[in-house]
């Protein structure tokens, strides 16, 4: 059989990661069917219990070693990926990165090509347009951690170049539930809007509703961000809290296309209940799709060098839109959409209403 | 700047109040009890999940669903007391640490399996969200509600332990179980109560701490620290301790990340070192 | 004057060792036993097992009748044991009112009867249980067990500590409760002599075993016997 | 203590288990280390574990690892009675001490190990003298507090340490410039191995020295020991340093054998688990440490492998089972049950 | 013949109740010293201020005329100083043969040693022994403490200090919980330490303390009421009123 191994949380607090690229495989398998190039596709699920990087390498050692497997793939969390990278150096496998988001992740080994995204991917294009629409004194507010930290040079230098200006920057400590003071601050200095890099979750929902409670809103203030503050997930928990809020990012649920029709369609197959697919299902289901044509073109004879040679470039539609692997970085290629949140039926959705087409991570 | 001074103070206490909402019923276990009891954000999370439950399901108003909660969450902690905590009051801490770990990792699957991994929505009724505004000072609704609920129950649980009978049994029955039992104190009686109570407590902490802190399964071993802090940094034994010293933590909180945000989190930490280095029994320790 | 207290043939001990071996005796209500024997020889054991904190091996302990062996302690207290522990074990949390107020139960002893036998523990009665003198402890003890308003009062070395003004005027007290008010004591001390003085029968042990038992005028008197078995001076 | 509740030292002396009886009467029960065939058996184990399982030698040198670092923690836990939370501080700064040179151009493993363990002690000294002060509660929280110091230390400083990205990117050159660290992790293994074993020489001894007891004695009764002249803080400080260099060779272990760093080497949860493991083994006991770790690590995996979602509940069963029906940790157990035969025997 | 022990209006209180006021008292060496008084007079509250156990509200404490009063309880220790506690303070979980080791190795500076074994220092178990066999407690020594009956457990805390070879030894009611017999064995051990050997105890048998003290304090309130030859406080009658009553077996 076709072994791919994929390594992900699926326990503790990043648990959801997990759940979000297994459903995003079944679906693409439950479409496709589970053999390719008459091989019996066979996906080996192992957890890495949340950030644990030496985890993460053990099993991918593991998976190398003990399994066989011909790819790699899942990585919710920069570290475990990067931890990971020497082992597909060593082994010469394919590793198809489904998240993990942190620019420098493709730079540590050949065998790494990426279907999710890069932050500062997503970040410029919002900066850009926030200038384009008058939008010139922004207050930041990050969480202190290496992406938090990314985003916020990545949007600063954007914005300068645009012709806005960064008032203030605040990072706030990763694990800290108390939001009020700083949303004192950014009352205080009344920016024209402030813009926010929070993990999904507790996080996010949290900052939404200071915001609210102190009437940043009604005082004309706007929220933007990248889009996974936004997460399709969690949409729904932070409820009206949220409507309103202007996101960058490359996948939203309520994009419309027949690809993503059928996408959700198979992910409501195979993941009912489980709640709405979101960016990290998608990659997954890229990221299998990539497999399956690297299979078929090889004729179920997987050999490393050989796999990358077709990843690189490798061009298709995803249910997010159309999406390309540059040759040179390994990295992902796509369109940055500008959403709204808003109130359809009863449930919230990120609806685009402006698009950067092609955006390479600005990054490198 | 009189405004904003008096502003964070008030955000500082508020926030505290809420620390303090969510540690106390682990003052009661672990403080007053002296058990070690590391599941406290388990018995919190139950908590949290029956409001929503409640709420979402049963349509229940917030406010309604808060003794229910409390009442519920007593119970369970009461059968596990009869059925397993009991076992563990004269095990070394050590032993009580592993259990109620294990049974925290339990709660964690198990409100996975139940709940899915993602967070919980809670909607505050009207009154409680938005502010007001007395003397141009913005106060949070739903923070004079917690600072209000956390006085009553200091009080409270103060006056029920420092001064009922039934509160000198208590503290008889953990200083030393054996006297108090050949004294005709009815020990296992008084405990199962007792640990009830700081279940209970913390059942509530977690339904009110839903609308600040989210509510999934991770609950209980993120905030654990939290609960530890207050605890320790109050002292064992004691009520009031926690109480100032969740005050203290979230005022210093509050004030250093509106004053100094580039401190972030060291301030607290800082600060609880500070503090338990000039009273390494915490605030108001009881005496070894 | 009926029977209190009955013990056949009792081996118990501690988890699986045995302290005490086929130890055998009755006492009556309103009556009074002095138990000696070196140390280790297993008096404390027997208070204790009284109480119910020893694993019972064999024999079987009545209570005015009544099986006591499988009674949870506290209820045992209700029953009318009073006990003072050997090691006191105060309350450290608990001031010594309150160590006095939470294990009250109705009768003749009551904070101010307490109060006027130790005037000592009425000037320090907001001291915290660890925040007592030896002798203060020891009185506390006592007073505590008194408030229990017990028929059998377990006295396991009473007079360790206290000063011997102290220890005259609990010897009269002890001597009013036995003859006054009909409650019965088993005392537990080192000082042979003085115990005997306060009883009407007694028993030595040695290891764990019942070596002697007469009344306890006439054992004051065997020297000898006492120097073997309990090494008095 | 309190004699009417027999505990059950009190009914088997724990001695035992750890202390083979010596042969001279008069010495009888004094902590001597000679060996014992029941160690040797022990530590045939891992030997054989190389050869039996090729496939899992990762898995093998991070148990091992774990092992040494929970090794550590006994000393200042099982000995001397210092309840920490935060013991991960100095495992992660012997992982970035030992990560650190190994990015920077110092490749050389052996030296690399050492400056883990010479960080890890360097930054533990100001630490303990914090520590030694407090009661049981107290430290457990003054030590957590310092673990999480350190994390959002090192998460601050991300232009060194990498931040939450991690440290990557090193390199190490092959032990004693021949075994090179291979895919399969065979070096890794046995550079482990030996490393723990070296250690746990050392602890071994330490523990039954005079100073040994004399950190017992602390752990039983402190205000007895300074009456009997004990330096008891003092005491505590060297024990609290020694300590923190092990786990620092651990972390730099780990850096070595993966050669990544994350910051979750400075985790809570690290330090936590790693309290687990020690307890789940039983304290106090040396062999206690290396049991637990390998059962926890174990369990973790097997589990995981089972059931990736909801292993957690299966693992927690385990530890709530194993407090209920073995006080003090496997060894605990173990323990009770030999005194219990021992006692029938009687 | 040079002091010993001097104390210079040593006083402690808590709050507002004084456990001890002004006490000066100076002991020669060689003295067998008794320290009596009423329940709650300050006796055992005196010694943890020369121990250093609790430190002082005002006032000196002298040892071998060096100035002591504000070095920690081991340094006190390291300069001859040894205790007993009224209330059992041992080591539960140690046998009582490694209790007594541990305490001399304290002594001769072995304990910082920690790349032999305890089983290797013959010197200190030898000691040990000898000790253990004076006390009587040779047979227990390989038993858990914790499993001793209380009396043994006396004997116990009576050989932690004497391990400590002492230049002044402070022992609290070190007789308490042992039969009458076997306690004046006990006070004969210690009475036959060298003479050079400076002894202060508190005890509340009056046997013990007429047979063994050469002079005696009494203790009352906190403050000193009065100090003398055994005979002279046998007599006093203020010494009856608060403290001796009319005793019984005198
Ligand atoms: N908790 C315990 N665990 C095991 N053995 C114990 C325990 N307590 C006491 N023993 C043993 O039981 C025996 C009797 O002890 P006990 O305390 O009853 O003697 P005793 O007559 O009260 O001595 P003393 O006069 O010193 O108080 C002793 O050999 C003692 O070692
Ligand atoms: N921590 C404390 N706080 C307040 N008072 C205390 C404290 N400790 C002891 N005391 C009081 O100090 C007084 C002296 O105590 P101390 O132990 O010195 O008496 P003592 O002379 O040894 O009596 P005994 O002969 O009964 O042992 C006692 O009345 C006691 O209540
Ligand atoms: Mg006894
Ligand atoms: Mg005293």
């Amino acid at each position: 059989p076709l072994k791919i191994g994929l390594v992900a949380p699926f326990s503790g607090p990043f648990a959801d990661y997990g759940k979000q690229m297994d459903a995003g495989i079944k679906a693409y398998m439950h479409q496709h069917g589970d053999t390719v190039a008459g091989r019996k596709v066979e996906v080996i699920v192992r957890d890495t219990t949340g950030p644990s990087p030496e985890i993460a390498k053990r099993l991918a050692q593991e998976l190398v070693v003990r399994d066989q497997v011909d790819f790699l793939a899942g990585f919710g969390l920069t570290p475990e990926a990067l931890a990971v990278a020497d082992i597909a150096t060593q082994a010469k496998k394919p590793m198809i990165v489904m998240n993990a988001a942190s620019s420098v992740v493709t730079t540590k080994s050949p065998y790494i090509a990426r279907f999710s995204m890069a932050l500062p991917q997503v970040v410029a294009p919002l900066a850009s347009w926030a200038a384009k629409n008058g939008i010139r004194r922004v207050f930041t507010l990050v969480s202190d951690y290496a992406p938090g930290i990314d985003s916020e040079a990545a949007f600063k230098k954007a914005l300068t170049e645009a012709g806005g200006e960064v008032v203030d920057s605040i990072r706030v400590p990763l694990r800290s539930p108390e939001f009020a003071p700083f949303i004192q601050r950014i009352k205080d200095s009344q920016p024209q809007a402030v813009f926010v890099f929070v993990p999904a979750g507790e996080q996010g929902i949290a900052f939404m509703k200071g915001f609210q409670e102190r009437g940043l809103g009604a005082a004309g203030i706007k929220v933007i961000a990248t889009g996974d503050i936004t997460d399709d997930h969690v949409l729904d928990v932070m409820g009206d809290v949220a409507s309103g809020m202007i996101t960058s990012f490359h996948y939203s649920a309520a994009h419309d296309s027949p690809e993503n029709k059928a996408f959700l369609q198979a992910y409501e197959e195979v993941a009912g209940g489980g709640g709405r697919a979101n960016f990290m299902a998608v990659a997954a289901y890229d990221g299998m799709n990539a497999i399956y044509q690297v299979a078929s073109k090889l004729n179920g004879k997987i050999d490393g060098d050989k796999a990358m040679e077709i990843l690189k470039g490798m061009k298709f539609t995803s249910p997010r839109g159309p999406i390309a692997i540059d040759p040179d970085t390994r990295d992902i290629v796509q369109t940055v959409y500008i959403r709204r949140v808003e109130n359809i039926g009863g449930h919230y959705f990120n609806v685009e209403f402006d698009h950067v087409p092609d955006v390479r991570d600005p990054g490198k | 700047m009189a405004a904003s001074v008096l502003g964070v103070l008030f955000d500082g206490v508020a926030y505290g109040s809420l620390l303090f909402l969510i540690s106390v019923g682990l003052s009661v276990t672990m403080g007053l009890m002296n058990f070690v009891n590391l599941a406290h954000g388990a018995f919190a999370m139950a908590g949290g999940y029956l409001c929503v439950a409640l709420m979402q399901r049963a349509g229940m108003p917030f406010l309604a669903t808060l003794p229910l909660v409390f009442l519920a969450i007593a119970l369970v902690g009461a059968a596990l007391e009869r059925t397993l905590y009991r076992r563990l009051y004269d095990a070394s801490h050590l032993d009580q640490v592993l259990f109620s770990i294990g049974l925290t990792f339990m709660a964690v699957a198990a409100a996975t399996y139940v709940w899915g991994p993602n967070q919980q929505p809670v909607r505050l009724p009207g009154f409680l969200r938005g502010q007001i505004h007395p003397g141009g000072v913005d106060l949070g609704a739903y923070r004079l509600f917690l600072i209000g609920l956390v006085a009553a129950t200091t009080l409270a649980l103060h006056l029920l332990m420092a001064k009922t009978r039934f509160g000198a049994r208590v503290r008889a029955s953990v200083d030393n179980r054996a006297a108090a039992a050949g004294l005709g104190i009815p020990v296992d009686r008084i405990f199962v109560l007792t640990f009830a109570l700081g279940t209970g407590l913390a059942g509530v902490g977690g339904a009110v701490g839903i609308d600040v802190l989210g509510l999934d399964p991770t609950f209980p071993i993120k905030y654990m620290v939290y609960f530890l802090l207050v605890v320790a940094i109050g002292g064992a034994g004691s009520i009031k301790g926690p109480a100032l010293a969740a005050l203290l933590l979230g005022v210093f909180d509050v004030a250093g990340k509106y004053y100094v945000p580039e401190a972030g989190a060291f301030i607290i930490y800082g600060l609880m070192l500070t503090l338990l280095a000039f009273f390494p029994r915490g605030l108001y320790g009881r005496k070894a | 004057m009926s029977e209190l207290l009955r013990l056949d043939n009792v081996t118990a001990g501690y988890g699986d060792g045995i302290v005490l071996d086929d130890v055998s005796f009755s006492l009556k209500e309103g009556d009074s036993l002095a138990l000696l024997g070196r140390n280790g020889v297993g008096k404390t054991t027997l208070l204790v097992t009284l109480m119910g904190f020893t694993r019972l091996h064999k024999g079987r302990l009545a209570w005015r009748g009544r099986d006591l062996g499988g009674m949870p302690t506290f209820r045992r207290a209700h029953a009318g044991l009073g006990w003072v522990p050997q090691e006191r074990l105060m309350f450290p949390s608990l001031s010594v009112e309150e160590h006095l107020t939470s294990v009250a139960r109705p009768g003749r002893w009551t904070l101010k009867t307490v109060y006027r036998v130790f005037p000592r523990l009425r000037e320090r009665r907001a001291n915290l249980g660890n925040q007592l003198s030896g002798g203060e402890q020891q009185m506390l003890a006592i007073g505590r067990a008194l408030m229990v308003n017990p028929s059998l009062l377990l006295l396991d070395e009473p007079m360790e500590g206290l000063a011997p003004i102290i220890v005259q005027e609990l010897v009269s007290v002890i001597r009013d409760l036995t003859t006054g008010t009909g409650m019965a004591v088993i005392v537990v001390e080192q000082h042979a002599r003085l115990a005997l003085a306060l009883t009407r029968q007694a028993i030595i042990l040695d290891r764990g075993r019942i070596v002697h038992r007469s009344d306890s005028a006439s054992l004051a008197h065997d020297d000898r016997l006492l120097q073997r078995l309990v090494a008095v001076a | 203590m309190l004699r009417p509740f027999p505990t059950p030292a009190a009914v088997s002396p724990e001695e035992d288990v750890i202390r083979p009886a010596g042969p001279c009467e008069r010495i009888a029960r004094l902590p001597a280390d000679r060996w014992t065939l029941r160690e040797t058996a022990f530590w045939l184990m891992p030997v054989l574990g190389y050869f039996a399982f090729p496939g899992y030698l990762m898995l093998g040198s991070q148990i091992l690892i774990a092992g040494l670092f929970a090794l550590s923690l006994d000393l200042i836990m099982g000995y001397a009675g210092i309840v920490s939370l935060g013991h991960a501080a100095f495992f992660g700064t012997g992982a970035y001490a030992a990560g650190l040179l190994a990015s920077h151009g110092w490749h050389e493993p052996l030296s690399g190990l050492l400056a883990g363990a010479a960080a890890a002690a360097l930054v533990a000294l100001p630490v303990s003298l914090l520590v030694v002060r407090g009661q049981d509660l107290g430290r457990l929280i003054v030590t957590l507090g310092i673990g999480m110091l350190f994390f959002e230390a090192a998460n601050k400083a991300a232009a060194i340490t990498g931040g939450v990205d991690g440290l990557s990117g090193m390199e190490i050159a092959p032990l004693f410039g021949l075994f090179d660290f291979d895919l399969f992790g065979r070096t890794a293994y046995l550079y482990s191995l030996g490393v723990l074993f070296l250690l746990f020489l050392l602890c071994r001894r330490l523990v039954h020295s005079p100073f040994g007891l004399s950190l017992r004695g602390i752990k039983e009764n402190s205000k007895r020991m300074a009456s009997l002249g004990a330096p008891v803080e003092r005491r505590l400080v060297s024990v609290f340093v020694i300590a923190a260099a092990l786990a620092g060779a651990a972390g730099a272990l780990l850096a070595q054998t993966t050669r990544f760093v994350g910051l979750d080497s400075l985790s809570f949860q690290r330090s936590a688990e790693l309290l687990i493991m020690l307890v789940l083994g039983g304290t106090g006991r040396l062999y206690g440490a290396l049991i637990g770790a390998a059962l926890f690590l174990l369990a973790q995996d097997i589990l995981a492998g089972l059931d990736p979602v909801y292993w957690q509940f299966w693992l927690g069963l385990m530890l709530v089972a194993v407090v209920l029906y073995a006080r003090g940790g496997v060894l605990g157990g173990a323990a009770l049950l030999a005194g219990r035969i021992r006692g029938k025997r009687r | 013949m040079t002091t010993a022990l001097r104390t210079e209006g040593l006083s402690k209180s808590w709050g507002g109740f004084v456990a001890n006021s002004q006490i000066s008292l100076s002991l020669p060496k060689g003295a067998r010293h008794a320290l009596i008084g009423p329940n709650g007079a300050g006796k055992s509250t005196f010694i943890n201020l020369l121990t250093g156990v609790l430190a002082p509200s005002s006032g000196e404490v002298f040892l071998m005329g060096e100035r002591v009063t504000h070095l920690a309880p081991h340094e006190r220790v390291k300069r001859g100083m040894a205790r007993t506690f009224q209330i059992n303070t041992l080591f539960p979980g140690l046998t009582v043969l490694e209790s007594v080791v541990l305490a001399i190795c304290e002594r001769s500076g072995a304990a910082r040693i920690w790349h032999r074994t305890v089983a290797g220092r013959r010197a200190e178990i030898d000691e040990a022994w000898d000790l253990l066999a004076r006390l009587h407690l040779d047979r227990d020594a390989d038993r858990p403490t914790r499993s001793l009956p209380y009396g043994r457990q006396r004997l116990v805390e009576i050989a932690l200090a004497l391990a400590a070879r002492p230049k002044l030894l402070l022992l609290d009611e070190p007789a308490a919980g042992i039969p009458t017999g076997e306690s004046s064995e006990i006070f004969d051990v210690i009475a036959g330490l060298p003479d050079d050997v400076t002894i202060l105890f508190i005890e509340h048998d009056m046997d013990l303390v007429f047979r063994f003290a050469r002079r005696i304090t009494v203790l009352v309130g906190g403050k000193p009421l009065t100090e003398g030859t055994p005979d002279e406080i046998a007599a006093d009658p203020r010494v009856r009123e608060v403290y001796l009553g009319e005793l019984p077996h005198v």
